[in-house]
């Protein structure tokens, strides 16, 4: 059967590392590696931005994978991920809401990177658009999208604030 | 390239007996405990993988056009992640319940509290 | 090298494997099982299995670190209750 | 037996099992090999059972049985940790106070928890065309509903949250797994055979008792997963251990 869902031929035997694959092996080192050694070193509070950077690269190098293997199908995983990475995130500051310090040693690199993971996404999804067949498939690549960008952005908000006092709370307990 | 696979699965689980053994807090046991059972899950699809191969799903693809990856070793792989996780809790549970009547996670300690 | 998604998969989750195993402290280790967790899913997409990245990514993201977290609050309040803050019970 | 003697033992044992893993590696077929018996049988018996997703027909119609296992674990696990986490008689329920939430946080969370409803109950309902299944849209309706601890506070979620009936949910879907397999056996065929009608191939209705077994592994692993984590928020937000009366 001849021609393939992104009209791309069909793959030989090996993989062919096509333009999709390659760039999800450059999210992969440039962009996990390093967030994976945010989350191993410093504070609480930088290590859950690196897990919320993390969150986001994964979610691209998922959005990826459906366009470099030519299966539509793998975009559900990118979508569960787009929506459940920014709940457990969440979910963990509020829960080590009184771990966390007043601000980050490197506030400039903790700023940078939360507002990189919003930057990126959308010159991935875009292309992704393009590839995908016209229809209900680039919707649900577009709200992918949107949901990657609305969670990092209100995570990356989250985190950066200081610990908020709740009500007659003494932040010593 | 051919034992890679196998060499990362058996060094997780090394990995992880070696933090496990030498842990000094139980909550960091069952973590470790939770990175031997994921060098199971990286055994089970790297026996099942094939190069080329793509995901034994046909709702996209018509089946037979491509050669697909082994698909009872996913079976198996993901009844395995979420009964893992299911035992961790229990694990965690277990934890919780010695912390409350021995007032200590360090294993070490617990060794002495005779009787 | 045609199978180099794989293979920088492969690194990612052993590295962030031993990350997890060798982090001492229980809220630092529920982080980096986050991370793992992420890295492992991205590993059984690369390998072609997306029902088991899927199971990987609902487990590991939010289910087993938010109960490592649940259990370290409880254990590490536990040996304080005598601060005087412990009488006004539990937060939110 | 102190320290060190232990890290020896240790490294021994370590470097035993390192060895055999190289020597049974060096043995297993070559990484990326095309030779997959099972895989190939497993495909055939799918197709012939008009099951799309090939994982799902091994999970729920080939080897449905062993399925059954992994369930009883799942819920021995859930009564063991229910069991061991119940209110002891020295500590008492303290409703948590009410949380302070940043605006941002609470208006995206009320959103994105319907979101995250549809989109698990949508991977259970595919189970058996695209990825997905009970297993995984289970859990993703569970995690679904904590948003509502993000959202609000733990007192709004334990009041939409109600743990009984999600026990009773964790039990229907037991029994229904097992009265499903039952029809196997009215039909006259075996025990969880798939008996029903197999409609045509890549539809929702296809596949005869696999997207039945879905629907019944999908809501006994969303209310396991709710009754898990409502033991554990329990235990950290809200039980307190009683003063004086310590032992």
């Amino acid at each position: 059967m001849r021609g393939t869902a992104y009209g791309g031929e069909a793959p030989g035997k090996r993989w062919p590392v096509n333009g999709w694959l390659a760039a999800a092996c450059l999210l992969l080192v440039l962009g996990l590696g390093p967030a994976l050694c945010g989350a191993v070193v410093g504070p609480v509070r930088s290590r859950l931005l690196a897990q919320n950077v993390a969150t986001v690269l994964a979610a691209l190098v998922l959005l990826l994978s459906s366009p470099g293997y030519d299966r539509p199908a793998y975009l559900d995983t990118a979508l569960v991920l787009a929506v459940l990475g920014p709940a457990g995130t969440l979910v963990y500051e509020r829960l080590l809401a009184e771990d966390l310090p007043r601000g980050t040693p490197w506030p400039a690199l903790a700023r940078a990177a939360s507002w990189a993971s919003v930057a990126v996404v959308p010159p991935v999804v875009v292309p992704v658009c393009f590839a995908v067949a016209p229809g209900r498939t680039t919707v649900k690549v577009l709200v992918i999208g949107a949901l990657l960008v609305a969670g990092s952005a209100v995570c990356g908000r989250a985190l950066a604030r200081a610990p908020r006092t709740a009500v007659g709370e003494d932040s010593g307990d | 390239m051919n034992l890679l696979p196998f060499l990362c699965a058996g060094w997780l689980f090394l990995v992880g007996c070696y933090a496990l053994a030498t842990s000094r807090n139980l909550i960091h046991a069952v973590g470790a405990l939770a990175v031997c059972q994921s060098s199971t899950y990286v055994l089970l699809l790297a026996v099942g993988y094939r190069s080329g191969g793509t995901a034994p799903v046909f709702s996209d693809v018509p089946p037979g056009a491509r050669p697909v990856v082994d698909p009872v070793v996913q079976a198996l792989t993901l009844t395995d992640v979420v009964v893992g996780a299911t035992v961790t809790a229990l694990l965690l549970a277990l934890v919780v319940q010695i912390a409350k009547r021995h007032g200590t996670v360090d294993p070490d300690e617990l060794r002495e509290l005779r009787g | 090298m045609t199978e180099l998604p794989v293979l920088l998969g492969l690194l990612l989750a052993t590295t962030a494997g031993t990350a997890a195993a060798l982090t001492r402290d229980p809220v630092h280790q529920a982080l980096v099982l986050s991370v793992l967790g992420l890295a492992l899913a991205l590993l059984f997409t690369l390998l072609q299995a997306p029902d088991v990245a899927l199971s990987q990514l609902a487990v590991g993201t939010v289910l087993t670190p938010l109960m490592v977290l649940l259990s370290v609050r409880k254990v590490r309040r536990r040996p304080r209750e005598d601060s005087p803050a412990d009488g006004r019970g539990g937060k939110r | 037996m102190n320290k060190t003697v232990r890290l020896w033992v240790l490294g021994v044992g370590c470097a035993g099992v390192a060895l055999l893993f190289v020597g049974a590696f060096r043995r297993l077929p070559e990484f990326g090999g095309s030779h997959h018996p099972y895989g190939a049988r497993a495909v055939a018996a799918a197709l012939h059972r008009h099951t799309a997703n090939v994982v799902s027909s091994v999970n729920f119609d080939q080897r449905s049985f062993d399925t059954l296992g992994e369930q009883a674990i799942l819920f021995g696990a859930v009564l063991g940790t229910v069991v061991v986490l119940r209110q002891a008689r020295d500590e008492r329920r303290v409703p948590p106070e009410p949380a302070v939430v940043a605006p941002t946080v609470r208006r995206y969370a009320l959103v994105s928890l319907p979101l995250t409803l549809l989109v698990g109950l949508y991977v259970v309902a595919h189970g058996q065309l695209s990825p997905g299944g009970g297993f995984q849209g289970g859990l993703v309706v569970a995690t679904a509903l904590h948003l509502l601890y993000v959202a609000v506070d733990y007192r709004a979620l334990e009041r939409l949250r109600p743990v009984p009936v999600f026990a009773l949910a964790d039990a229907f879907g037991d029994v229904a797994y097992l009265l499903l397999g039952l029809a196997g056996l009215f039909a006259g065929a075996s025990f969880l055979a798939n008996v029903l009608p197999l409609g045509t191939f890549n539809t929702l209705a296809s596949g005869g008792l696999v997207p039945l077994l879905n629907a019944a592994i999908g809501i006994e692993v969303a209310s396991a997963a709710v009754v898990l984590l409502a033991q554990f928020l329990d235990q950290a937000l809200e039980l307190v251990p009683r003063e004086g009366e310590h032992r």
